[in-house]
């Protein structure tokens, strides 16, 4: 037995735990009306019906790739343009000092905020969901990458110096591998962040998506619909971080040992 | 010694201070830039308004309270007030149950169902539920920040007092120590770093989803304000409120790195 | 190293501490392989063994961080218990609380001993007096040189008068010149406050400077490989030929290089 | 003996001055400091931990720029640093994501080498610092003295005439510096190179060095010379070996 629970142990913790909560869930939703917290099951046949019938004219499954669709044009964008902006502000002191400033207005702005702002310019439909994830993804893009280029560790580039390195080599074999670490942090978080912002842009105007979902049961004032959304939200969101932490261990196999 | 490289390396951003004049014209360009695009509308009046505009815009938002029903201040200290209070009573719990978790293995089993399932779910998604079970007052809105400032401050916690140097644990179990004297004398204080960092997180996520909530169900705060500003096609208002909204928030943290700086100093935290 | 000197050595001192077949297994990879010594009240004794002997462990066995898999170690007769004894041990890494100034990182144990404060005050009086650092009493560690945390450490270890001193190459990374310096100040604070003393190195010659009895540990999985008594007077010189001969025998019995 | 041989390396008044950051006062860290090194010498510089030994090192890199005085390699001045000087770290400065054989290569690749010359040479290094076998290794798979052999063959590789080495045993346990010292003084046997050797230990200083040279505390300047004309393989415990030590351990300041 003992052997048993030391071989699976890394999957029985997070078993028991979600059992546990799922027990800790029926208990409360008995003593609680129904409307207010629908029990497990209750949930799990709203997610049945849901899949079979169109919510808004699509099918749940249609919501999550239009969340999902926009998620990743964003993302891509964003880390398209804000991963080179990053290293070169934190390896170069004129394209700090020129971007700085004017990043550091914006940057206090949560994404959320420029809501109002890009529905006026974009109108309700795709382009200012996107925009509004792109905005959010960037500005931790750009601060993760410039920060790890600013912590790598002057050692590494006298090294590469020492042996003849000029600053272009010392940027592209040494700088950049060096902060692989925090541009994959950097990264992880602009994709939350983006998943993050699709719901607040969904949830304020739109006909399709999994904010529009838990926007359309709190109208109908099914709690059981919000559930399913909320639910699908967080195993959405996990399997996008669990696919990039992958993507890490798979890039960067140095690190797998020391992580 | 690896003084040398270090100084080198900070020599080459500290003198570059004498060169700020280069962010000083490339922000006056940017203001340049974004006043002509309005001079010459090629993003219409009703969709952006100049920098000279905003200015105005501010100054009469702090005495007109059209076209949102109140003044540039009223609405700042209801989202404030109400910010704060989430986030105060988050750190209250979440900080000592994160240094608890971390510490006390029991402890850290009993509560991991129920965070663990709060964690992959954003806070702005908990906002029809929470609407649903309280209303659209003041409550579910402070439910909400609640919930978006505790996930952070649970997690750094954790996390900090988890990176405790094991030889310092060793110092205090080595005289006899009991755990919870080895907690309190060790773990606890190697751990305030993170815990601020933490309550720096969790102060961003609080007027984040404050202002999502607001943008969604409000009468009055900031978020309030430029959602109306998009409803009358009043940019300047829009404008000026997310200026409001990104100052306020920079402020705050800006308050907490001081209150950690004096409060590390005085205790010496490397 | 004849036997006359090992048994007139150790007739007319008492028993501090005695280690009686200690073993230790990982699962069944055997680190530490049925250990018997006794240390002697107010000794220094050095323990030396080849890199990668399990020193380590061993030592965390001796100070109970960790359980032992078989054997007993007792202090004063009875089985040895930080809640109990007086156990003290320096670090290799400099464990220097850094958020304590010099004299609060000097009370810390003494206050988890529950010493009534007018003691606590009078024995950090003396240890700051001992290792000269009354002057920087209230600095942080951090403002210090690695020297003087280090002499910090070990006036806070002293403080509590322990029983017995467990020290782990506190010297290792510091400048050869330093570290005369303060291996002659342990010297002194050795004599001077009458402790017993475990200095476990990698450095023979270290050991040979301080020790009056060294114990040699075999490779992996370690035992007690050799004993030696160096009756040589403190403080001893690096080229006197007695000096040099036990050097070159214990650097023998360990040599891999 | 010293005037017939080529010198290799000539600093002239080499000075060095820090701005510490966020303090107005000046760290006067090099006190014009004149030193010959002669082609294929093995010279040693020692001194306390603080007394500029590793900022006169990255200045002969080329790392840093002395604030007066020049450097002159085969009487031709430095302009920053060259493939021609290879340089060991103290902690070791290897490349984490780079494998033990892509560390070794990398001054090659620099200079851009085909990858078939690249691995035939880094292979041959690999084998004379005792590393074949841990090719496909990452640098945080190794031991500290396993870490500093691939720093000694990935400088050896880029094929310098010159080696400086700072303090590349200074983080070893004692019984490892002596194994590293013995195989150090072997490698350098085979393949002789210029090498500037920096350390705190005196006796790794008399059993390696050719020549010792003594630093003084901050501000550092070059107190006094020692030829060793000890035979080699030397003993640590041979008379010899032993006075010089008590003559040199003398001339050394005690920074506390």
């Amino acid at each position: 037995m003992s052997t048993f629970i030391k071989k699976y142990s890394k999957w029985l913790a997070p078993i028991g735990s979600f059992a546990a909560f799922l027990l800790l869930w029926q208990v409360a939703s008995l003593n609680v009306s129904a409307d207010f917290l629908p029990s497990p099951l209750m949930v799990w046949d709203e997610l049945v019906r849901l899949s079979q019938t169109p919510v808004g004219g699509t099918s749940l499954l249609g919501h999550v790739g239009y969340s999902l669709r926009r998620v990743m044009i964003a993302f891509i964008l964003a880390v398209a343009f804000g991963l080179p902006l990053g290293l070169l502000m934190g390896w170069n002191r004129v394209c700090d000092k020129i971007v700085s400033p004017i990043f550091e207005l914006l940057r206090p702005i949560p994404p959320i905020a420029w809501i109002p702002i890009a529905i006026l310019w974009l109108g309700v439909a795709e382009g200012s969901k996107i925009f509004i994830c792109f905005v959010g993804a960037f500005v931790i893009m750009v601060l993760n990458s410039y920060t790890g280029m600013r912590y790598v560790d002057p050692l590494l580039i006298d090294a590469a110096r020492s042996f003849g390195a000029n600053p272009r080599q010392q940027f592209f074999n040494v700088a950049v591998p060096a902060c692989l670490p925090s541009i994959f942090a950097g990264v992880q978080n602009a994709l939350s962040m983006a998943w993050m912002c699709v719901l607040a842009a969904e949830m304020v105007g739109a006909r399709e998506g999994v904010g529009f979902i838990i926007i359309q049961g709190m109208d109908l004032n099914k709690s059981s619909m919000i559930l399913v959304g909320m639910i699908l939200i967080g195993i959405v969101g996990s399997l996008l971080a669990a696919l990039l932490r992958g993507a890490e261990r798979a890039l960067c196999p140095w690190r797998s040992e020391m992580v | 010694m690896t003084l040398s490289l270090e100084i080198e390396k900070a020599n080459y951003f500290a003198t570059a201070a004498k060169e700020n004049w280069i962010s000083f014209v490339s922000f006056l360009m940017f203001l340049l830039a974004w006043e002509l695009i309005c001079y010459f509308e090629i993003i219409g009046p009703y969709q952006l308004v100049p920098p000279s505009e905003v200015i105005v815009g501010f100054f009469e938002k702090l005495r007109d309270v059209n076209p949102d029903g109140a003044l540039l201040q009223h609405h700042a200290v209801a989202s404030l007030a109400l910010a704060l209070t989430g986030f105060v009573a988050a750190v209250v719990i979440g900080v000592p149950l994160g240094l608890f978790m971390g510490w006390y293995p029991k402890v850290n089993l009993m509560v991991r169902p129920l965070f663990d399932a709060i964690r992959p779910i954003p806070p702005i998604a908990w906002i029809p539920i929470a609407i649903l079970w309280l209303g659209i007052g003041m409550v579910a809105k402070a439910f909400i920040i609640f919930l978006a400032a505790f996930v952070p401050c649970v997690i750094n916690s954790y996390t900090g007092i988890r990176l405790t140097n094991p030889v310092l644990i060793r110092v205090a179990e080595i005289y006899g120590a009991s755990n919870f004297e080895t907690f309190r004398k060790i773990g606890v204080p190697s751990a305030i770093p993170m815990v601020f960092t933490g309550m720096k997180l969790s102060l961003n996520a609080a007027w984040t989803t404050l202002v999502a909530a607001e943008l969604l169900a409000a009468s009055e705060g900031l978020g309030f304000m430029i959602q109306q500003g998009r409803r009358l096609a009043r940019p300047d208002v829009i404008i000026v409120g997310m200026l409001a909204i990104g100052f306020l928030g920079a402020l705050m943290s800006w308050i907490l790195t001081q209150v950690e700086a004096r409060f590390a100093s005085s205790r010496r935290l490397s | 190293m004849t036997a006359d000197n090992k048994s007139a050595y150790k007739a007319k001192r008492e028993v501090k501490v005695s280690v009686k077949n200690l073993t230790k297994k990982y699962g069944d990879l055997l680190v530490l392989d049925n250990i018997n010594f006794d240390i002697y009240k107010g000794e220094l004794l050095c323990i030396v063994g080849p890199t990668g002997c399990g020193k380590t462990t061993f030592l965390n066995c001796l100070s109970r961080f960790i359980p032992i898999t078989e054997g007993t170690i007792d202090v004063d007769g009875v089985p040895a218990d930080p809640h109990i004894h007086n156990i003290a041990f320096v670090f290799q890494e400099v464990s220097a609380i850094p958020w304590l100034t010099v004299e609060d990182n000097i009370r810390f144990g003494l206050r988890i001993k529950r010493l009534p404060e007018d003691e606590i005050e009078k024995r950090v009086e003396r240890m700051l007096d001992i290792v000269g650092l009354t002057k920087y009493r209230t600095y942080y560690p951090q403002q210090l040189s690695a020297s003087m945390e280090q002499r910090v450490v070990i006036a806070r270890n002293f403080a509590i008068n322990p029983d017995l001193l467990l020290m782990d190459e506190p010297y290792g990374q510091l400048d050869v010149k330093l570290r005369y310096y303060l291996e002659d100040e342990l010297m002194r604070i050795w004599k001077e406050l009458g402790s017993t003393v475990a200095f476990i190195t990698h450095n023979i010659e270290e050991a040979v400077y301080l020790a009056e009895r060294i114990l040699i540990l075999s490779p992996k999985p370690s035992t007690i490989k050799e004993e030696v008594i160096v009756d040589l007077p403190h403080p001893r010189q690096f080229d006197d030929p007695k000096f040099v001969a036990l050097r070159d025998y214990v650097t023998e019995s360990i040599k891999w290089w | 003996m010293s005037e017939d041989r080529e010198v290799k390396i000539a600093c002239k008044g080499i000075s060095k001055t820090f701005h510490v950051p966020g303090q107005k006062k000046l760290l006067h860290v090099l006190n014009s400091v004149s030193l010959e090194v002669y082609k294929n010498e093995f010279l040693v510089i020692l001194g306390p931990g603080q007394s500029g030994k590793t900022v006169l090192l990255n200045c002969i890199a080329g790392l840093i720029e002395p604030t007066q005085g020049s450097i002159l390699i085969n009487n031709k001045p430095i302009t920053g640093p060259g493939p021609d000087r290879g340089m060991v770290f103290q902690r070791y400065a290897l490349f984490p994501w780079k494998t033990v054989v892509q560390n070794v290569a990398f001054g090659l690749t620099i200079r851009g080498v085909p990858l078939k010359e690249r691995m035939e040479v880094a292979q041959h290094y690999i084998d004379l610092v005792g590393l074949n076998g841990f090719e496909k290794s990452y640098p945080a798979e190794l031991s500290g003295g396993m870490k500093q052999r691939v720093g000694i063959a990935r400088a050896y590789a880029s094929d310098p005439d010159i080696l400086l080495m700072d303090e590349p045993f200074g983080a070893l346990d004692a019984q490892t510096r002596y194994a590293m010292e013995k195989e150090l003084r072997l490698i350098w046997e085979k393949e002789k190179r210029t090498v500037c050797f920096v350390t705190n230990n005196i006796e790794e200083a008399i059993y390696l060095g050719d020549r010792v040279v003594i630093m003084s505390a901050l501000p550092g300047r070059i107190k006094t010379e020692h030829n060793i004309t000890i035979p080699v393989p030397r003993a640590y415990t041979h008379p010899d070996f032993l006075t010089l030590r008590k003559q040199i351990s003398e001339d050394t300041d005690l920074v506390l």
